[in-house]
């Protein structure tokens, strides 16, 4: 079998078995319990609820992040191992929602992290979210659900908006410089 | 040349005595002393039906000897039961003394002298062959076991050494005596008993003062604080090999001279003497409590002594059942507990000499710093904890087979939980000194502590490989006692309830290893740092430091549990130990003073005295 | 050298529920100390309600409590009509009440199923979160949305029930009802169950009114105290229902000293059957009319200046709403007191040290603590 | 005894809500004469930021389950540099209160050890509570100004 | 001469019958998801799930390792689960079960869960040293009840091995059928129970306590390799059952009905270690989990003095 025809079946089959991390970010956590149960029971398609990073495959971000959940955000996304699926949860990981203007929320997810997929509602419904997961069974099939390779990428340009992040401050970079110069 | 030996063992002794402020060569010197020993072994070694190159055997050694010293007479002799037990301490005493080499600085010449004075007098009682050699070289051994536990200076230990060591020498004493004016000798060769309760009194009372040697409860309390507070190369030499000489003399007055149908004569039940009965349920209950035990303890040493507590409790329940499995279980587990527990007692002390440190709470993560060390007492706590890849389980094995066959209803189930309960301190040395958060930068141990300590484990892989050898060694001792010897080939023991092939376990477990080493180089991984580990998201940067070693009361649910039971009734066994020894001794107790000048004065003294009354009687 | 480890339960941990972490320090399986750590759901929604307009912040503050959203719009829009001086139609008293129960009943089907799962008796969450979802059923048809409904505003209620409500409704209180012995079978009657919860994770009784305890929690300690009956907002005062308070547990047995898990779960099991008969009650005696205050000009109110101060009795205990005003179109402060608050950091803070670590999650769970509402 | 009787000059804003304005200093001995009178239940402690008087308004929140009447007690202390006294010792919340207090508005409480970092992380800029933080501005300058991750 | 064609078929059939374990093992993660989901009023996944999810963890691009201790979680949970596996009589086959006995068999199934502690303490990880510390206690708790019915059951029939217990079992002389050891067979269920870790006895990966305990720290691969373990140790363990109290599933013997029998006895025994899987999956289902040391006091108080009566027992009948 060649290489590329091995690398097929294995997204093949893997598309059948993704596992989340169990990882309540926002409110959107809410309809995870109803996907996850009789009336729409996405263990289905193979999906089920993982307790650590190190287990999962997919990282839900339900809803809004504060920059105090980004840093635990990262922190489980880099723990979790190649290949990971990140799926954005509702407007606030779009574009901020409901809370645009606030001074202690992300407005864009995918500026800190690779998103392969966004869900958009407040809050999503319960099909939308199993429609998601459909979709990025078909993405993962033909091969475009590369978040995690982008990541590692432009692993530098992620890691300076994550350090902007982290600090409140945009000359957070400049600040890293001038300390090492010292 | 068995006199020379002793002269020349003596002459060591003052030799090294004399280099106290060379510990180097006094340590060479105790090494060269100690390889005598051995060299009678492999002399011997035709009496087990051996033949051994005669590189092996440079010395010849005479296989008895009477030797008139004045008055008395020293009556020795080699038995292939001698032989077994001299096998299990003439390869363990010189390993001792290598790791102590490098270990022990601190007065050298007394550690090294008193060490060599307990192998003399250990090699004395196994080649005894009447009862007051016997008791004169048990008497050597005792007290200079009572030194080495004088430089610990632990009072505790102290204390409970000479109650437990004169209670042991009070019991053995007046059972030779009862036995001697039962049949008017000492030779053991001439003892002929009869079926009187005079003959009975007096074997009990030897057995109980050599149970006291062997740690059987409830006589093992003074074990686990001598343990504790000893220099780890006198422990594993005490631990792993003098602890065995009580068992071997339980088989020499047990089997070789009251045998086995005066045994039965008092009685049997299930074909199994009452006699052989009680020890072997006293044996059984020794194994489960001394295991709780240790499965509470935080000190490593002390873990380690309940841990034997519990390990020598299975040779006495195999000595106690007495069919020819039993026996060969029981020479078995002997051997196979000298190597391992020496192995461990001196990996504690590897661990300890780079660390300082003896609470298993207080260590951890050494397992990738010390990786040699490791591997050892991985080795060895497998042969501990039985797990069939280690010769470790053979033993229990072959006891367990002897139990159900003699249909042991009540002592099998206890000698399996114990060995379940294995697991659990097993694991909790390897978590909390080996696993676990790194919090040591240390090098691994010196070279001479890991020959020693690999040359300790060497045993237990070839007996695992070839179980058989030891049933071939105990043929002959099985032969002595009138019993056929086991069906065995060197691979497979049969019983006739089951087999036991280490051929096809090792082959099956090398085939399945193959294979999962296989699915396991299949993709390939990198190593992160334990930093980047599990925190339920938190990132550790953001924390100065964030403890993770959970090894400080690990088993709180199994303490919460059995602690209540256990705890309470060892202090109490403690509190009326004290007071006992307090209250025979409240003359002696002026003579404590704490030095160790002192303590050798009375030593010496009473060896005037004991040498004095025998040569005079 | 530390003797206990540090352990993390949080945020990214199954035991915990939403987004926050107790930071513990544990020696063997004992809990010697522990820290709450909140702020990781902090969008500052007091900063953002300054900033926005009386109507305009209808929508936010549903978002404050996800489990249980129509209390927060029910004591904001309380709390706006005080500062008006407004007095609602009778028939929006009705449907709030009936829409503040359902929600009720949703939050209790989700805590008890997350204090079985978290003794990790799935089943017992399946079904409760699969038959929550009868209720979100109603409140799309009567909101048109599952979760944040929006639908309680100053002044009533948006629109009118749908025609078929009530046979809606009852059918959904009946399949509940239905429903609950089994629950009582498989949860609380459950010789394991309640091996596990009775006589752990006890809150003081008598410091439970001084550590500011309140809602189920507080009644499972022993006191009869409920805000609908304290303080009868919406139409509470005109139905008839009873609290549930330790030791008067109904049919199911008194097995502890009272304020322990199990007693929590019961209560709550209970105020579930009060819930239904309220809903019950309320359809039959709602008048007909108006369902909301005919004012115009929603985005040009002044709310006359003052303070004010409104409270809710939610599932989780007394959520609150100081609401003050300068007189002018947008609130000076709008400060939101969620029952978490107390539950998650000082009482938890305080059992919790001398606890088996088995026992934490589901203390936490059984207190019913909302992170959300803590850091808002 | 009701709050209406032991202080005869609270004003009562309507039934069942009493508001009583004093000097910061009086604040504990009030709640404690509250605390010791029925009054067992703290409900919460706000802050309210009073930007043109330059002021804080720190509203202690009591209610009592026995008289079935609640109770703020208000106080006023400079916006900059005001301080309070800590009353943690009376009810316990009241310590995570001021606890967010001092985070979101940098009120200090002296004599409370576990002021800091509580609900923000690395915050570096002026308390976001206070009416002269503008939020709107901060996320214009702040996240909208976070390069996108250029891909090539 | 060793006769190397009849050692190639040993070898030949050993390997397959462990493939056919390991297979069996998946399946059971997919029926006990489905049987679980029923309960829970879902559908659940396909019946197939455990091969997927077994392949997705072999085809993670890049693992982790805490270092070489934390591989030998890997390697001796594998290993030691097929040498268990190896030494049961399975299906009417005898395998390796000759070259040994149950104490055998009982160390054995040690091996991969010391491994796997081993691998899980090398971690660092405080969830998975508490994991395994209620892991070897409940160990600790159900093997005495399990040894003192194997003791009375290996004392009643004067045999250790396993397949002359099944040897002397056939003809549907099965322990089972025998008044005591009927109450014998509920006993070692329930020590099953904890053996096979469901629920009232899943507190070693509690994951509401201790988030999944053990398992944390391992992903990819390795928990691959602990997941084929855990089937496996599903598959060993029924089939310890069934060896012990419903004959193996041996109802046919082969010297009169031929390779019939071998289908027949395969199935029969497949059939078993379902309904025993089944039944423990049920059980699963309605409670649940105790605290360590209930589940402890609820083994050693009430499971054990059960199994103490069954020893009284055969006590007195061996005397007579």
């Amino acid at each position: 079998m060649r290489n590329d025809d091995w690398k097929k079946v294995s997204r093949l089959v893997s598309k059948k078995s993704l596992w989340m991390v169990h990882f309540c970010t926002g409110c959107g956590a809410m309809e995870m319990p109803p996907v996850m149960t009789s009336r729409y029971d996405m263990e289905r398609f193979g999906i089920a609820p993982m307790a650590t990073p190190r287990q999962a495959d997919v990282l839900l971000i339900t809803g809004y992040l504060s920059i105090k959940t980004l840093k635990r955000v990262v922190q489980v996304y880099e723990q979790m191992r190649d290949p990971k699926y990140v799926i954005g949860f509702g407007s606030c990981t779009i574009n901020g929602g409901m809370y645009w203007d606030s001074y202690n929320t992300i407005k864009d997810l995918s500026k800190y992290i690779p998103v392969d997929l966004y869900i958009a509602g407040c809050m999503p419904r319960p099909e939308a979210i199993m429609d998601a997961f459909l979709k990025l069974m078909e993405m993962i099939e033909k091969g475009e659900a590369i978040g995690w390779k982008k990541y590692h990428k432009y692993y530098d340009q992620y890691k300076r908006n994550q350090r902007m992040a982290f600090s409140y401050r945009l000359d957070e970079v400049q600040d890293i410089k001038e300390d090492d110069a010292k | 040349m068995i006199l020379e030996a002793f002269g020349v063992m003596l002459l060591a002794v003052i030799v090294v005595l004399a280099l106290d402020r060379y510990p180097r060569i006094a340590a060479a010197v105790a090494i060269i002393a100690s390889l005598l020993p051995l060299f009678a072994l492999t002399s011997w070694a035709g009496i087990m039906g051996i033949s051994l190159p005669s590189f092996l055997a440079p010395l010849e050694f005479e296989s008895s000897l009477v030797y008139n010293l004045g008055p008395g007479t020293l009556n020795l002799a080699i038995t292939p039961l001698g032989w077994f037990f001299l096998l299990l301490l003439a390869t363990s005493f010189p390993l001792a003394l290598l790791f102590a080499s490098s270990f022990v600085r601190n007065r050298a010449g007394g550690f090294y002298a008193g060490m060599l004075l307990t192998m003399l007098g250990s090699f004395g009682v196994l080649l005894a062959r009447d009862a007051l050699t016997f008791f004169l070289f048990w008497e050597i051994m005792s007290w200079s076991i009572l030194a080495m536990v004088l430089r610990g200076g632990d009072r505790r230990a102290i204390v409970s050494y000479l109650s437990f060591g004169s209670l042991s020498a009070m019991l053995l004493l007046f059972g030779f005596m009862m036995l001697y004016f039962k049949t008017g000798t000492f030779l053991f060769g001439d003892m002929h008993l009869d079926t009187s309760l005079t003959t009975l009194v007096a074997l009990s009372m030897i057995v109980a003062g050599l149970a006291v040697k062997g740690a059987l409860m409830p006589l093992h309390v003074w074990a686990p604080h001598v343990y504790s507070r000893s220099e780890e190369p006198f422990v594993a030499f005490l631990s792993g090999g003098l602890s065995k000489l009580g068992y071997f003399g339980m088989l020499l007055f047990m089997y070789g001279i009251a045998g086995l149908s005066l045994l039965s004569s008092w009685g049997t039940f299930r074909d199994v003497s009452y006699f052989g009965y009680a020890l072997a349920v006293i044996g059984a209950f020794t194994a489960f409590a001394g295991t709780v035990l240790a499965v509470m303890q935080d000190d490593l040493r002390k873990l380690l002594a309940y841990s034997s507590v519990g390990q020598l409790g299975y040779i006495a329940i195999g000595i106690g059942i007495g069919t020819p499995l039993a026996l060969t279980g029981a020479l078995f587990q002997a051997l196979n507990h000298t190597f391992f527990k020496a192995v461990l007692f001196l990996a504690a002390g590897a661990v300890y000499y780079r660390t300082g440190k003896w609470k298993i709470s207080e260590l951890g993560g050494l397992g990738y710093r010390m990786p040699f060390t490791f591997l050892a007492a991985l080795f060895a706590i497998f042969a501990l904890a039985a797990i069939p890849i280690t010769s470790g389980f053979a033993a229990k094995w072959l006891l367990y087979e002897a139990a159900i066959e003699k249909k042991f209803l009540f002592v099998t189930p206890i000698m399996l939980i114990a060995g379940v309960g294995a697991f659990l301190y097993a694991y909790k040395i390897l978590y909390g000194v080996f696993l676990g958060e790194p919090r040591y930068d240390v090098k691994e141990a010196p070279i001479s502590q890991l020959v020693a300590m690999w040359l300790l484990v060497l045993p237990l892989v070839i007996f695992l490989i070839f179980p058989g050898w030891v049933a071939d060694l105990a043929a002959p001792i099985l032969s002595e006692y009138g019993m056929q010897p086991i069906p065995h080939t060197p691979y497979v023991i049969t019983t006739n309830l089951a087999a036991y092939n280490t051929l096809a376990v090792i082959f099956a477990l090398m085939g399945a290893l193959l294979v999962s080493l296989i699915l396991y180089k299949w993709k390939p991984q990198e190593v992160v740092p334990h930093e980047d580990n599990y925190l339920a998201g938190e990132p550790p940067e953001l924390y100065e430091y964030i403890s993770m070693h959970a090894a400080s009361n690990y088993y709180e649910p199994f303490e919460d549990v059995f602690g209540p039971v256990f705890r309470r009734g060892a202090e109490r066994a403690w509190e009326i130990i004290l007071a006992a020894a307090e209250f025979l001794g409240n003359g002696a107790r002026r003579l404590y003073t704490g030095l160790t000048q002192d303590y050798s004065i009375y030593i010496l003294l009473f060896f005037l005295i004991l040498v004095g009354w025998w040569l005079l009687w | 050298m530390m003797k206990e480890f540090e352990l993390f339960v949080g945020p990214n941990h199954p035991g915990v529920t939403g987004n926050m972490s107790y930071h513990l320090w544990v020696e063997g399986a004992t809990i010697k100390k522990v820290e709450t750590r909140v702020g990781y759901l902090h969008r500052g929604f007091e900063k953002l309600m300054e900033k926005r307009i009386w109507m305009q912040n209808v929508p936010l503050v549903c978002r404050i409590c996800v489990p249980e959203p129509d209390v927060n719009e029910a004591a904001y829009s309380m709390a706006v009509e005080d500062l008006m001086g407004w007095e609602i139609p009778e028939r929006a008293k009705y449907i709030r009440t009936i829409i503040l129960e359902l929600a009720r009943l949703g939050a209790h089907l989700l805590t008890v199923g997350g204090i079985a799962a978290s003794f990790g008796l799935y089943t017992i969450a399946q079904w409760g979160v699969g038959d929550r979802d009868y209720i979100l059923d109603i409140f799309e048809q009567i909101t048109g949305a599952r979760v944040y409904h929006i639908y309680i505003w100053p002044g009533g209620v948006r629109w009118d029930l749908p025609k078929n409500a009530k046979e809606l409704i009852t059918k959904v209180l009946d399949y509940l009802e239905k429903r609950m012995p089994l629950y009582e079978d498989l949860l609380i009657r459950n010789k394991v169950f309640i091996r596990r919860a009775v006589g752990v994770g006890i809150v003081p009784k008598d410091k439970a009114i001084e550590w500011g305890v309140t809602g189920p929690n507080l009644r499972a300690a022993g006191y009869q105290l409920d805000f609908r009956k304290l303080e009868p907002y919406a139409a509470y005062d005109s139905v008839d229902f009873e609290v549930p308070y330790y030791p008067k547990l109904g049919e199911y047995e008194v097995l502890s000293d009272g304020s322990d898990i199990y007693t929590r779960t019961a209560i709550r099991l209970l105020e579930m059957k009060q819930s239904i008969s309220i809903i019950r009650q309320a359809l039959k005696e709602m008048p007909e009319g108006d369902v909301i205050l005919k004012h115009p000009q929603w985005f040009a109110w002044k709310v006359p200046a003052g303070y004010s101060y409104v409270r809710v009795e939610s599932s989780k205990g007394e959520y609150g709403y100081f609401v003050v005003s300068d007189g002018g179109k947008k609130p000076v402060r709008v400060h939101v007191r969620g029952p978490s608050y107390t539950h998650g950091i000082n009482v938890l803070e305080r059992i919790a040290p001398g606890m088996n670590i088995a026992d934490f999650s589901p203390t936490a769970i059984s207190l019913d603590v909302c992170p959300p509402d803590i850091e808002r | 005894m009701m709050a209406k009787e032991l202080f005869p000059d609270a004003q009562e804003i309507r039934k069942g809500r009493i508001r009583i304005e004093v000097e910061p200093e009086k604040v504990g001995e009030i709640v404690k004469k509250l605390k010791d009178n029925g009054y067992d239940h703290f409900v919460m402690l706000s802050c309210i930021d009073w930007i043109n008087d330059g002021q804080f308004e720190l509203v202690y929140h009591m209610w009592s389950y026995e008289y079935r009447e609640h109770v703020m007690i208000s106080t006023r202390i400079p916006r900059d540099g005001g301080s309070m006294v800590t009353l943690r010792d009376l009810f316990p919340q009241i310590e995570t209160y001021e606890r967010e207090i001092h985070e979101m508005f940098g009120v200090d409480f002296i004599g409370n050890p576990r002021l800091g970092e509580f609900i923000l992380e690395g915050w570096p800029h002026m308390p976001p509570m206070r009416k002269d933080f503008d939020t709107e501005k901060f996320v214009k300058d702040f996240y909208y100004k976070i390069p996108e991750v250029k891909e090539e | 001469m060793v006769d190397l064609i009849a050692l190639g078929e040993q070898i030949l059939l050993l390997a397959g019958m462990v493939t056919l374990g390991f297979a069996i093992g998946m399946f059971f993660n997919g029926f006990a998801r489905k049987v679980t989901a029923r309960i829970h009023n879902r559908i659940g996944p396909p019946i197939y799930q455990g091969y997927i999810d077994v392949f997705k963890l072999f085809a993670k691009k890049t693992n982790i390792s805490h270092g070489w201790i934390f591989d030998l979680a890997a390697l001796f949970s594998v290993a030691g689960i097929t040498l268990a596996f190896l030494f049961l009589p399975v299906a009417g086959f005898t395998l390796l079960s000759t070259e040994g006995d149950i104490f055998l068999i009982l160390y054995l199934l040690a091996i991969p869960a010391l491994g796997f502690a081993l691998g899980a303490g090398a971690s660092g990880n405080p969830n998975a040293a508490v994991g395994i510390m209620r892991a070897l206690i409940l160990m600790l708790a159900y093997e005495l009840p399990l040894v003192m019915v194997v003791v009375a059951m290996m004392i009643h029939y004067n045999t250790t091995s396993l397949a002359t217990l099944v040897q002397m079992q056939s003809g549907m002389h099965w322990a089972i059928f025998v008044p005591v050891f009927f109450i014998g067979a509920i006993i070692v269920d329930m020590a099953l129970q904890g053996m096979l870790m469901e629920k009232p006895f899943d507190i070693a990966i509690a994951p509401h306590e201790i988030a999944s305990g053990p398992m944390v720290e391992f992903g990819g691969k390795h928990l691959g390799a602990l997941m084929l373990y855990k089937m496996m140790a599903i598959v060993v363990e029924t089939t310890l059952f069934v060896d012990l109290f419903l004959g193996g599933g041996v109802v046919l013997s082969v010297s009169q009905y031929g390779w019939i029998a071998y289908v027949v006895n395969f199935l029969v025994w497949f059939a078993l270690i379902t309904l025993v899987f089944f039944l423990a999956l049920l059980i699963n289902a309605v409670f649940p989990r105790f605290r360590i040391e209930q589940a402890l006091k609820f083994y050693w108080k009430y499971d054990a003095l059960a199994a103490l009566l069954i020893l009284i027992w055969v006590f007195a009948g061996v005397s007579i």
